[in-house]
Formats: structure tokens, C-alpha cells, sequence
């Protein structure tokens, strides 16, 4: 069970500052992937564009490194026409919260089978350290000089009212728990969501691994299966808990549709009939 | 038109009148009785009030373009007869209702009583049946073929009243026959009997299952919805996944994660849709993944008039996306060129791994034609997507441009698909050379496209010295409209390839004296295409932007006027 | 305090079916603004494109009919640059939550000052009755032949967990609550959400008045003022409660942003002194 | 560059490696010496590492232009070198630490120790400025005007370490300079040390403060974001309202809303962004609001290069948006033109109620020159609006095709503003003659636009046979390959109005025996619209697409192939 099967078999210059949290979220991801019992050539991430989507690029596997905002939906048709592939969106909370905001809250209620792991260090890396959605109050960035001054996005809460089956939040500081976390998510049946708490030392000078240590905790004698609790817990911003906030089963996208209610090939390789061609034109 | 082979019917109510009903119902009839028709609507944006109108043209032979003066017009609302006012000649029989409007000043107007008849069908629903049948007497079509057709189309919806309905209409439209002396009657054929009839959205719908397609995601808007809803019932019987997005950002990526798999996606979509696709145009573009668009046109700019016709997004489709990249257009003018070119794009898509779009209009799409079956060679769609190796690159550097193409979980290969500038193993890149060459190396695709040239069709006189330039959905229109001139000097070249321009065209060209370049548009964007690719000179330009599509006796007029002037 | 002050002064044909709910709307609409005392001269509604979105037309008021999706952003700026200005953000529950869902999210996390009206009618209405984010799950329409399958979307649960101020549910069959909440709405100094919860006789053949009736109730002895409580309501679908929700005052779009700290001058009247321009560029 | 009136310097290292601070330094200290500079950077898009450069032109007279051959190479970083491989000429003097890499097989290299450097500079993070003081040796600048600048620029950020650093590279400089003697001194003169530095993003955003603009919201993308940034910086002092938008779709609707209330928005973005726009652009568009784009362009397709410059999206300007709508499209190729065309695309959007565009570049916006101070006459914005009376008619059918433009709450009337066609109320019409009136108001003030010409510019011998065209940031570069061709033979047209494309540009056309299109892209799309526009031929095409803007050098010598060639 080595994590070594998702390196790639030569060197890469891993673009990320040094000190990044991206590079234990690398661990994280390549750990976890190995402890779910995943195959590198059954294994599809789609990504955005940010220092986060970068991460496809430094993995053993198949990538559609796609738009800004945009890997929702790819990952929901790759999932949709080969439920035979495990299928990550993984990109940064500019990327999944901002651009990517409706597909963010419509993919939730569609409900496929993939993992949106999203990299949020509370700012937006790669264009140089503009506020990003999670950013908090106050934060000074280039752009916004006076602090920061809009109500920082709840993805965990959002995510929740809008009915996920999976929520949780981990911090890239923590990798025994992320990857646990992660593990988990993997093998859930629907969308999971994980926000992965970075820090980001270019541009993020408060949320620090420091701050992360104080202003985090472990969620303990948390009941998963209650939405109240989880709604309760989400809302939480004094300290940020950790940890997996809601687990369900619900039916899955693919469950749902009627495309596979009455075979179970992957919509890839359905052929056409030509005899019922003939039947429609003549 | 004046033409003894040929009737045509126009009614004019509100929405919710069941002009629709009319519509369909007499489609079939017709057919049943071996006559061919072409059916045509005009409609409002609301889906109740307003004024719409159906055009019904009934022929001996196939016809096919819009017409400005109908031979019998049955006005149901008030302010029908004022709105169609340029649209009634000396000839025209006018069936009116004197409580409801005033008789127009020109064209032989028939009083009838809108409470009479529907007292008489049994009820205001049935109104619609009632004048379906009244038509058929006008037309003398045989009463029971038309009481059959009836009971068939209302078999779950009170087939009986129905019945009923269409006797009344048609016992009043036989004495008003008899009493005036009109003769409107028609030879049927074997051939319209066993034609088919098709609307523009089926034939491209047909033409996306017979390419292979499986997948459609699209968000719904007029006039592209006709495919989507036509697909989604068809989803069972094909084992297709359709879906909704959210919007339509998410349908074309959505498309091409659809794609990647291995899977055939499309989208389907207008105007103000398309422009938010644009971005995921130039990820299909750098990332060399297969897409097809229908792209149903509609007059614009933003929200322009959603329920009529234009032909006024082929600049936003040729130049969609930032960036150079290849891509093929393609713009059908019949419900056989729908379903072929709607076919051919699956292929092409795959083939050269780039967007292709289906360019339609409101026209195309909502209109019905009866035609002959569809030539269907029962070819399975090919596939050109490869097994994978472990070395496998997937955007090696070919002379053609094509990289072989394979899918993520066949094969022991990976496939790596980017977005950034990337190497030949998909990977990010900031080398000036590799840049270069992948920009190269697609842009070659490109060229490698124009070999298939298809898409060019001259229709008229070979020795013509006016040649009619024309695309997409004017197909039917400008042919009708040659027949009409039969002067011996006037052809019609039609594109149902515009991108790129097929270099054959050129010769067609050379051998005119004088271009007439149609375009239901304001600037003749096609005209300005041909002018930059083939660096010819337009003398002339008839152009309609009001939403409508080009009556044909004004195609025929404004040629004439052309031709006459010098 | 005559809602006439709003109807037009010439005959206008509402291009709705009859017996549409949007009927109902219209009155409510333009009695709260009366009892809210706004001028028309003085009221400007955005719109985007629906049914629901064509209320504009028949009000005499100054509007902006703008794209499908996109009332929010464009009333946002329109609040921004002349405050002295009511600004309402109408349209449909596919315009607002469809297709605008991104601007719906980060609308409430900026908190402009602006009513946002949403015609929820659970269905497509001008594009011929498909589904709707809104639509619930099982209805049969045009496309969902096999019944609509998508989690609905909950845009109280949601905008609650995005942190807005002030959220309400009508319905336009009871139009003396409806009046009373628009015209609450109209007073709340923030972005407020009213859902208005109406009929579509032609595609909706599920959430019928009846419909309404029977599963909707108002909200009593509720605490507007507790978030938990809201939340829960907002959760509830069994029986959609009516009424307001939740109600706080928050800082405003212009009253967090620094546009507006030094002069209280709409940003739409300040004009550029030339010297500071010298001063840049000689 | 071998002219003795020059010199040139280029820094290679990685992000993090304070490039650009030495930029900004030696900009301000040749600035306080009287020598003109230009700089440039070519960066990968990463916050840390890679290979990054930034190259210096310090001259007696100003220069723009890229360049290939920098005389004196700086190499920080291992690799960098090899990435410059095809930069060295055999005079370039390079200094390189043999501990990273190695010496280059052409040029003359001079070992230099980076550890050494870096302890007498006091530590790493000084080895930047120490670089800048040696810089300043070569180049005999004089020791205390650099001290003074370095202690300025540091002043909040150790000025003493820094100035210690500065003198260890300068006495390190001056020593080698002597032992090789170097010389690369320049006069320095009293008009550059009256000028000013100016980047392309600050001369566009004091552009727009001039045209009166006080809103601002967008989306971060490179490189449009510098404009976005400096603006942000000029909030407080000019009283803007700057926000950064959820998404670009957002942003443009938020710009419209602003320009609705009579403010005066932009947006600025790039590539991915603009396509994102496209719908908003047409529902500038149908509308008639102003509105002023700034489009940063970068390669593409999809993410393409970030961080690097091309001229790709004209297209997608020219052709945004569906339907049919005027816009007026213009492309500084200055920091003097990036202000001054800044500020008439606000007036000029106003004016007409039409999107205007900017198309930039990276490489006009990252780059530094120093100019001469901006002409400005101090002339206020002027505003078209009016104050509406009961009876306004926000789209009153005009000649010039403007309707009078009034405010939400100025005045008794309404402002209503439609997407769908409408009738001059603002009301949503279905009717064909108000469409087309509409349509024909709307297009008419691209006819009146028409006369709003300017924006053409003609450099070198008026005799000329070879007319090399450009746009945009070719300005400069094109200039300069026109000096230093020096044949009397060849002048330079460049555009900084695109489209419409200026009528009077026929006649520069005309004269010319041989048409050369200048762009940094693919397919030459404007001299593509050229082509369209004037029926112009175009012989032939030097065009660039490796993400990096054109050398000076490397003009000078196609065009002397091309006319060689025939
Ligand atoms: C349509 C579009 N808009 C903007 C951008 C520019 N852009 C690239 S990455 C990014 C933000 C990245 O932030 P985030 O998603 O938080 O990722 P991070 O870099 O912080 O990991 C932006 C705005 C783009 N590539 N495409
Ligand atoms: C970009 C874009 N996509 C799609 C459409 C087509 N369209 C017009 S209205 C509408 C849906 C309307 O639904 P809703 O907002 O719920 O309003 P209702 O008609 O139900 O009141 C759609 C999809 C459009 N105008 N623009
Ligand atoms: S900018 Fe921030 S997020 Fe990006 S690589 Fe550097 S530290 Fe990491
Ligand atoms: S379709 Fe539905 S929402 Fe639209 S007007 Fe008719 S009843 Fe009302
Ligand atoms: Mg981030
Ligand atoms: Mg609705």
C-alpha cells in the first residue's frame, strides 16, 4: 500500500513556493489514494486553473487540467459516462467558491460520485494574493487595501443546506487526519466535499500554520449522521473544527439517472444501433 | 403564390389557440392524402396571448421556403388581419369574423362567425379541429381520410369530440366551396404518401444519433430546446444521458469531459447561451477535445427577439474562444442536410479532435417538411480514438496535427489533458520551441481540414452570370426562388460548409458576372467572409433583419430589381 | 398611498397566461412600494429574463430588463454608484438560482441594499416548463420525462448560510402577507431575499394554488432574530413555512466599502479634478 | 543591440530572486542620472522558482522595443543560461558563477562568485541590489545618485543594509571594469532626468481617471490585473468604488449597472476572462450602454501562457458578442497612447453608448519606459447625459442613430432599458418595423463613428515602397526596425484604432509596392480584417506566436529577407 505508485517515474519542479502547504497536500492526496486502494489507471483528477490545480501535473495519473472554475462539471460528466474511473475535482477556493460558485452549489444537489478536494488557503495564490471567497475579515491584499470587507463564503454550511451527503474540513497541517479524511471521502458513495485548509506563505500572512494550530480543532463525540449538528458545527467560526462534519448515503447522480436504469455500460461505450436509425428517417 | 400545383393556408390566432394542433394535424393529412406540405410558425415570447401565425404551404411537389402572400389566411383574434397587413394581395381569401375585426382593404374577404363554428365543433377547445377541417374541404381532401387522421392524433384526447369538430368545420368549409365556386384542389401522389415529415430539431436530432452521439448536457433556450426535448425522448430507447445544467458554462464543459472519456457529447444552444460557452470553445480548442454545438440562431443583440429567426451568429462561432485554434462550421438548409451534416460532425469532431458547429435558425429548426426518407447507409459511427501504451503521448506532434487520441482507463497509458501551454506528454510549459510547435501542430489540423471539402451546392443554370450566394437555412427559399426566376441566368450557390470556405467555391465565382450575396442578417457576414478567404468582390447584397425568415417572392423581387437597375 | 402611482398611464398587455400567479405579484408589488412610500421616480428594477422578469414592463418605474441570470450584478452597481436610488432585483427562480446562482451567493456575502424579489414558480415558465433548481423532486415536465431528479435547491437554508440579514418566504396566493413582508423587505436596510412562491397554471400542474394551500403555513411564534431558528425552518419541507425567517441588521455593500467613507457623494456624481491627473502624469 | 548610444542589461534568476526590485531600482537610479530606460520582463507563471528575466535598455534617447541581444547578461539562476542560449551574441558580456553553470559557448563570460557576493552584499537577500550596484559601475553611473535612490527606495525596508549591499556590487563592478576595460558609459541629459516612468498598466489606468472613470469591478487575471491593482492604489485619492467581482460575467454587469446610473465603469481582464464577457457585450450592445473594456491580451487557446504576451484576441473583440451592434476598438501601442486613448474611450463610449475597447498586452503593460511627461490639457470629462423630461424616449429613433441618454432619478421621466428588442419606450415590441428601425438606429452610430478618425500613425520615409503595418504594442518595436533599416524605402503604419478600421489608411495603402503585416499571433487577424475592410492584398506577413513579444533584431532582419527575397 505505497503511496510511491502515483509518483511520476521522473523528477518534477513541483511550482510552489517553498513552504507551501500544497506540498503536504501532495502527500496527503498521494497517501490517501494508496490507503483507499485506488489504481493510478482507473484514477481521473480534473482541475482548474491556481496553485492548487497545479497538483494534477505532480501525480501519476489521468488529468483534465481544465478552466479556471471549471472542474465540476468535467468531473461530473467523466464520472456520468465511466462510472468505472474515480473521479477527483480538486482546485483551489477561488477557483471552486469564486468562478466556480454555480457549479459548486448545483453539483452538490446532482450528487455524482467524485471528491472535491479544494486547496483553501483564504486567497487567491496565483494572481498574487487578491481576496478570495474564504478570506476573512479585514485581511489586507493588494486589491482590497483597507481589509478585506465581505462575509467570508461557508462552504461546509453552504454545501449542508443545500443537501451534501459528505462534508468535511481538514488542515494540510494535520496530514494524519487529512488523509484519513480524504481516505474516507474516497470511498463514499456521492459528492464529498473536503476543504483542505492550507497555508499560503506568500500572500496569506494570518492564517499561518500557527494560526491554523490555535484557531482549529478536532471535532470529537461529533454525531455525523445529525444535520443539525452539522449545521451547528459548520457555522462555528470562532475556532474552525476539523474533521468529517456529515456523512449519508443518498442516491447518486448516476442512480438517479435513468441512463443507467436499465444497463449498467458506461455511457462511453454505448454504440448506436443503426437499425433504429433506420426506423427514425425512413 | 399564384401557382395551380400549389395552395397555401395561413392561420393567425393567440397562443394557446391550438394553432399547433392545426399545424400537426393537418401535416398528416396532408401526408395521408399524398400531398406534400411545408409548414412554417411565427410566434411571440409568451406562452399565452398574442399573435402568432402558421403557414401551411400544399403542394404536388416538395416546397420548402417561407412565403409572403398566402392564398387563404383564417384570422381567429382580434388585430390578426392588421398585423398581416402586407401580407394580403388582390387574390388572397381572407376568412373572418366581423365581430372580432374589421375585413382588410384588399384581398376577397368571407365572413364566418367564430360563435356559430364553435357552438357547432361543441366547444371553444375545439375550435382548432373545426378549421383543420374546414381546409381539408377547401381542399377537397377525402372526408375520411382526414376523420381517420384526426381520431389517430387525438387518440388519448377525446378522439370523439375531436371527430365531431372536424365534420362541423368541414361540412361548412364544403358549402362555402360549393357556394363560391372556389377550387383549391390538388393531385395526390404515391411519393408524398410515402414521404416523411420532419421538423428542422428532429432532423438534427436524428443526425446526432445516427453521428453516435450519447451524452447532451444544455440549459434550455429558443430555439435550440426543439433538439434537447426531442433527445430527451429518445434518452431510453438510445441509452442517452441527458441533462440539465445550470447553465450553460457548465453544458460545453460538462460536453467535453463527456468526450474525454470517450463518450460523444453535444450542446445544443442560442445566441446569448454561446457567448458563454466561448471560453469553453478554446479549452476544446488547446486541449484538442472533440465538441459539437448546435448552435440555433436567433435575432439578437442579448436578449433580441427569442422566438424568431436570424442568421446573425456566424462571426460569434467563427471566432469564438481567444486564441487561434482550428474548427469546422457547418450550417444545414434541409431536414436531409441535418441529419447528414448533424451526422458528419460526430465524425469530423472526432476525427480532427476540434469544435464543430451546426449552425441553425428558428427557421430550420421549427418548420416541417414532408421529404422523401433520409438516405441512411447504416453505417456505425467510427470511432478514431486509440488503446493506449505506457508511453503513450497525448499530444505528440504528427504532420497531420492529429495526436492519436486515447481514453483515460483503456489502455496502461495516461491521459493527459491540459488547458496551459503543454509538451507532448500534456504537462505545463514554458518553452518558447514546444509553444511554437503545439501552436503549429494544431494550427496543421486546420489545414488538414480543408480536404474535406463537401458543403457547396449549385443549383440552376450552369451558364448563370448572376450567381445568388446563399447558406444555411435560405437553402430552400433561394432554390424555390430560381425556380421562379427561370430566366436561364440566375444560379444559387449554396454553403452548407462555412468554415472553412471550401476552396472549390472559388471557380463558381470566377464565372459570375454579377454576386448577389442573401443573408438573413444586417451585415452579410458571410458575404464579409468570402470577401476575406476568396478576395471576391460583392455586388450585391439582399439582406432581412427583422426577425422573419425571406419571403420567397422577395428574394424574386429584389433580384429582379437588381438585375433591371443595371 | 395609492399603488396606482405605479401603473402606467396607458392600457399594457401582460404577456402572462391567465390565471398566472405573476398577476397576483404585480398587485402585491405595487402595494407594498406605495406602502412603503417610494417614489417611481425613484425606484429602479433590474431584471433578467423569465416570466417572472417581464414585471418590469407593466410598472412605471425606471427599469434595467437585463440578461437571463444576471439582475443581481447589474442592481449590485446600480445601489453602488447612486444609493439615493430603491433598487429591487426581480426575476425567476431559474434566472436568480439557474443561471445567476454564482452572483446569488456572493450577492448576499456583499449585502448591498437591495430587494430581491424571486418569482419562485418551480419550473422553467417561458421556456416551456422544464425543471427548475426550485423544481421538486419526481415532477414530470418536457425534459424530466421520468420526473425531475435533482435535490431542489433551499434558497432560505442557503442565503442563511451565507450570512444574509434578512430572508423571507411568500406566496402570491396570500397577498396581504406577501404585501407586508415586501414592504418589510423594502425597509430593511441590506440585501433581502423574498421568495415568492406562485402558481404556473400551464407548466406546473404539481404546485398548484391548492398545492399552496395545503402545504405551505405562517410562520408563528418564530424568532426572527435567531439564526438556529431560521435555519431550522428554512430546513422544513414538509410544509413550507411563510413568512420571515430571519431579519438582522448588517453592514451594508456601501457602508463597508471606503468608497463612501470620505464623501457621502453617489459615486455616479463625482467627477475628476484635473489637477490630480497633472499631478500623475507631468 | 551594437550602438554605441546604448546599452543593455538582462537579469536571469527565479521568481523570489528580487528581479524586480533591480528593476525598479536601476529605472529610478538611470532616471536620477539623465540616462532614458526601458525595461521588460518575460516571467514564468509561478510565485517562486523557475527562470524569469528582466532586460534593461539604458540609452541617451529613448527606446521601447524588445530586444534579442542584451550586451551584459546577469545569470543567477542554474539553467538560465541555456535558456538564453539563443540570445548571446559574440560580444554579449556575461557574468555567470561557474559553481551553478556553466559558461555559454559563445560571448564572454566572467566568472563571478555568488557566495562571494552574497557575503559581501550581507546575505542573501541582498544579492539584488549588490547586482544593481555593480550594473551602475559598468555603466559608470555615479556612486552617490545610486546610494541616494537605493536608500529611497528602501526606506522602510533596511535602506542601510541595502546601500552597504549596493556599494559592495558597485566596488566589485568598478574593479572588473577596470581590470577589462569596459566601457559603456553614456551622456546622460537633463530631458530624461525631467522624465517620467510610466508602466503600460499605470498609463491606462491614469488614462481612465482622466476619462472619468469612478467604477471599477473585475476578476483577477494576468496580465490585466496591474490596471486593477494601481487603480485599487488610486481609490481613496480619486473617490472610486473598485470591486472585485465574483466572476468576470459580474463584472461587466456591474460595469453596465454603473454607466446606467451615470457613472463611468470599466472592467479589465484578459483572454479567458473577456470570452466570459460575451454575452455582456451584446447587452451593452441591444442597450446602449456605455461601456469600456480593457482587454489585456495573452497567448491562448484556454490557459495558453499566463504570464506572456501575444496579440491574440482581436477577433474576439471585433466579433463578441452575438448579433449585430457597433464598437469601437482601439490598441495603444504607448505609455503616451495607453493614456490618451485611455481617456477618449470613456468619452467616446458615452458619446456613442457603444462598448469601447483597449486591447493591450502583457508586453505593453509590464513593460517601464521613461517618457517625456503626458501631453494633458486639463480638459474635464464632458458628459452627454441629459435631464430627462415626462416624455423622454430612451430609445428615440435619431440620424446619428444616439438617443438622448438621461439618468434613473434625474429628471421626471423613466429610464427604461431593454435586452429584448424594444420600441423607443424601452418596451419590449414584436413588431418587424420596430425591430428593424431599431436595429438600423443602433447600427447607424457605427456609420457616425466612422468619422472618429484617428488612431493611424506613419514613421520613416514618405517615399516609402515597403510599408511594414502594425498595431498595439508593435509601436514601438516597428519604430525602431524603421531607424535602423534607415533605407529610405520603408515606413511603418501603425494602428492604434482598429476597428472601425480609419478610412484614410487606403491611401498609405496605395502607395505602397509591398505590404508587410507586423503581429504577435498566429493568423495575422487584423491584416485578415484589413483584407476584409479595404481589398487590400497583403504580400507579406512576419508574425510571432512563441509567447514572446518581437526583438527589435529580429524584424530588422525578416524584413531585409523579405526584400532580398524578391
Ligand atoms: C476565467 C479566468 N479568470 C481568471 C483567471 C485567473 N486566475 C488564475 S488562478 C486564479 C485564482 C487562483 O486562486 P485559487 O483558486 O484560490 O487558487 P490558489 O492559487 O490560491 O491555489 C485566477 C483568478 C483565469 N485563469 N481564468
Ligand atoms: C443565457 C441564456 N440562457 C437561456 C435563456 C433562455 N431562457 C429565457 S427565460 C428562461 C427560464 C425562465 O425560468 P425562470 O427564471 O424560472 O422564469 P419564469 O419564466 O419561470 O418566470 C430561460 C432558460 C436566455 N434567455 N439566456
Ligand atoms: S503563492 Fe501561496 S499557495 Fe501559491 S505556491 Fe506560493 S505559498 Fe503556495
Ligand atoms: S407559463 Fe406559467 S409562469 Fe409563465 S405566464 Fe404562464 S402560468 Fe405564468
Ligand atoms: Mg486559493
Ligand atoms: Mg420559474
Amino acid at each position: 500500500m505505497s503511496s510511491d505508485k502515483f509518483t511520476l517515474p521522473y523528477e518534477v519542479d513541483r511550482a510552489w513556493c517553498p513552504g507551501c502547504g500544497n506540498f503536504s497536500i501532495h502527500k496527503i492526496l498521494q497517501e490517501s489514494l494508496a490507503k483507499a486502494g485506488i489504481e493510478p489507471e482507473k484514477l481521473v483528477i480534473s482541475s482548474g486553473i491556481g496553485q492548487a490545480a497545479k497538483m494534477v501535473q505532480y501525480i501519476k495519473c489521468h488529468y483534465f487540467n481544465g478552466l479556471h472554475g471549471r472542474s465540476l462539471p468535467v468531473a461530473t460528466a467523466i464520472k456520468a459516462c465511466n462510472p468505472e474511473l474515480t473521479v477527483i475535482a480538486e482546485s483551489g477556493d477561488g477557483c471552486t467558491y469564486g468562478e466556480g460558485g454555480n457549479h459548486f452549489i448545483h453539483t452538490v444537489r446532482r450528487n455524482p460520485a467524485i471528491v472535491n478536494i479544494v486547496h483553501n488557503n483564504m486567497v487567491y495564490g496565483l494572481t498574487k494574493g487578491q481576496g478570495a471567497p474564504t478570506t476573512m475579515k479585514g485581511m489586507r491584499t493588494s486589491l482590497q487595501l483597507h481589509g478585506y470587507a465581505l462575509e467570508p463564503f461557508n462552504p461546509l454550511a453552504t454545501a449542508l443546506a443545500l443537501g451534501a451527503g459528505f462534508v468535511a474540513r481538514v488542515c494540510s497541517n494535520f496530514r494524519q487526519q487529512a488523509t484519513e479524511v480524504i481516505q474516507e471521502a474516497l470511498n463514499y458513495p456521492g459528492y464529498a466535499l473536503v476543504d483542505v485548509l492550507h497555508p499560503c506563505v506568500t500572500f496569506n500572512k494570518l492564517n499561518t500554520a500557527k494560526w491554523y494550530k490555535e484557531n482549529t480543532y478536532t471535532l470529537e463525540n461529533h454525531d455525523p449522521s445529525s444535520l443539525e449538528a452539522a449545521m451547528d458545527k459548520a457555522l462555528e467560526t470562532d475556532r474552525l473544527p476539523l474533521g468529517i462534519f456529515y456523512q449519508q448515503n443518498k442516491e447518486t447522480f448516476n442512480e438517479r439517472s435513468h441512463a443507467y436504469e436499465q444497463t449498467r455500460t458506461p455511457v462511453c461505450q454505448r454504440k448506436v444501433d443503426p437499425e433504429k436509425i433506420t426506423q427514425l428517417v425512413s | 403564390m399564384n401557382n395551380s400545383k400549389e395552395t397555401s393556408l395561413l392561420f393567425s390566432g393567440e397562443a394557446g389557440q391550438g394553432l399547433n394542433s392545426i399545424e400537426s394535424l393537418l401535416d398528416s393529412i396532408m401526408r395521408e392524402n399524398g400531398l406534400y406540405v411545408f409548414s412554417s410558425k411565427e410566434i411571440m415570447s409568451r406562452i399565452r396571448g398574442g399573435l402568432n401565425t402558421t403557414l401551411l404551404r400544399i403542394a404536388e411537389e416538395p416546397k420548402g421556403g417561407f412565403i409572403r402572400y398566402p392564398e387563404i389566411i383564417f384570422s381567429l383574434q382580434a388585430g390578426g388581419l392588421e398585423r398581416l397587413r402586407d401580407r394580403i394581395a388582390e387574390s388572397t381569401l381572407i376568412f373572418h369574423d366581423p365581430q372580432i375585426e374589421e375585413a382588410p382593404k384588399t384581398g376577397s374577404a368571407v365572413e364566418i362567425s367564430q360563435k356559430e363554428m364553435t357552438e357547432a365543433a361543441g366547444g371553444k377547445l375545439f375550435l382548432n379541429v373545426a378549421l383543420a377541417g374546414m381546409a381539408c374541404a377547401l381542399l377537397e381532401i377525402d372526408r375520411q381520410i382526414g376523420m381517420d387522421a384526426t381520431a389517430s392524433f387525438f387518440q388519448d384526447k377525446k378522439p370523439e369530440e375531436n371527430c365531431q369538430a372536424f365534420q362541423s368545420g368541414f361540412d361548412l368549409g364544403a358549402s362555402l366551396k360549393k357556394e363560391h365556386s372556389w377550387s383549391y384542389s390538388l393531385s395526390p401522389s404515391k411519393a408524398a404518401r410515402e414521404s416523411r415529415l420532419f421538423s428542422g430539431s428532429e432532423a438534427v436530432g436524428a443526425g446526432a444519433l445516427a453521428g453516435g452521439m450519447n451524452f447532451i448536457a444544455s440549459y434550455p433556450m429558443s430555439p435550440s430546446t426543439g433538439v434537447l426535448t426531442y433527445l430527451a425522448g429518445k434518452a431510453d430507447e438510445f441509452g442517452l444521458l441527458v441533462e440539465q445544467a445550470e447553465d450553460e458554462i457548465s453544458a460545453i464543459n460538462m460536453a467535453l469531459g463527456a468526450w474525454y472519456t470517450g463518450a460523444r457529447g453535444m450542446v445544443t444552444t442560442s445566441g446569448g447561451g454561446f457567448a458563454l460557452m466561448q471560453e469553453g470553445v478554446s479549452l476544446a480548442g488547446v486541449t484538442e477535445t472533440p465538441c459539437v454545438i448546435h448552435l440555433a440562431q436567433r435575432p439578437g443583440p442579448g436578449t433580441g427577439l427569442p422566438t424568431r429567426t436570424e442568421q446573425g451568429d456566424l462571426n460569434l462561432a467563427l471566432y469564438s474562444g481567444h486564441g487561434d485554434f482550428p474548427r469546422l462550421i457547418l450550417a444545414p438548409g434541409s431536414v436531409h442536410q441535418a441529419f447528414q451534416i448533424t451526422r458528419k460532425a460526430f465524425d469530423l469532431a472526432d476525427k480532427y479532435q476540434i469544435p464543430v458547429f451546426i449552425l441553425t435558425d428558428q427557421f430550420l429548426l421549427d418548420s416541417h417538411w414532408l421529404e422523401r426518407p433520409i438516405d441512411y447507409d447504416r453505417q456505425p459511427p467510427r470511432s478514431y480514438t486509440i488503446v493506449s501504451d505506457t508511453d503513450y503521448q497525448r499530444y505528440q506532434v504528427t504532420d497531420s496535427g492529429v495526436s492519436p487520441r486515447a481514453l483515460p482507463g483503456e489502455g496502461r497509458g495516461f491521459v493527459r489533458v491540459d488547458s496551459d501551454e503543454h509538451d507532448v506528454r500534456g504537462e505545463i510549459t514554458e518553452e518558447f520551441e514546444v509553444r511554437s510547435s503545439q501552436v503549429e501542430k494544431r494550427m496543421r489540423k486546420g489545414r488538414e481540414l480543408t480536404k474535406e471539402q463537401d458543403g457547396l451546392e449549385l443549383y440552376g443554370s450552369e451558364d448563370y452570370k448572376n450567381l445568388l450566394v446563399c447558406w444555411g437555412s435560405n437553402y430552400c427559399p433561394a432554390r424555390e426562388t430560381i425556380d421562379l426566376l427561370n430566366d436561364q441566368e440566375t444560379a444559387c450557390l449554396h454553403f452548407s460548409q462555412l468554415y472553412p470556405v471550401p476552396e472549390r467555391a472559388a471557380k463558381y465565382f470566377q464565372q459570375a458576372e454579377r454576386i448577389i450575396n442573401l443573408e438573413n442578417n444586417f451585415t452579410g457576414q458571410f458575404g464579409s467572409l468570402l470577401k476575406q478567404k476568396l478576395m471576391i468582390h460583392i455586388d450585391e447584397q439582399i439582406l432581412q433583419y427583422n426577425g422573419l425568415p425571406f419571403a420567397v417572392e422577395d428574394i424574386v423581387d429584389q433580384i429582379r430589381d437588381i438585375t433591371k437597375r443595371n
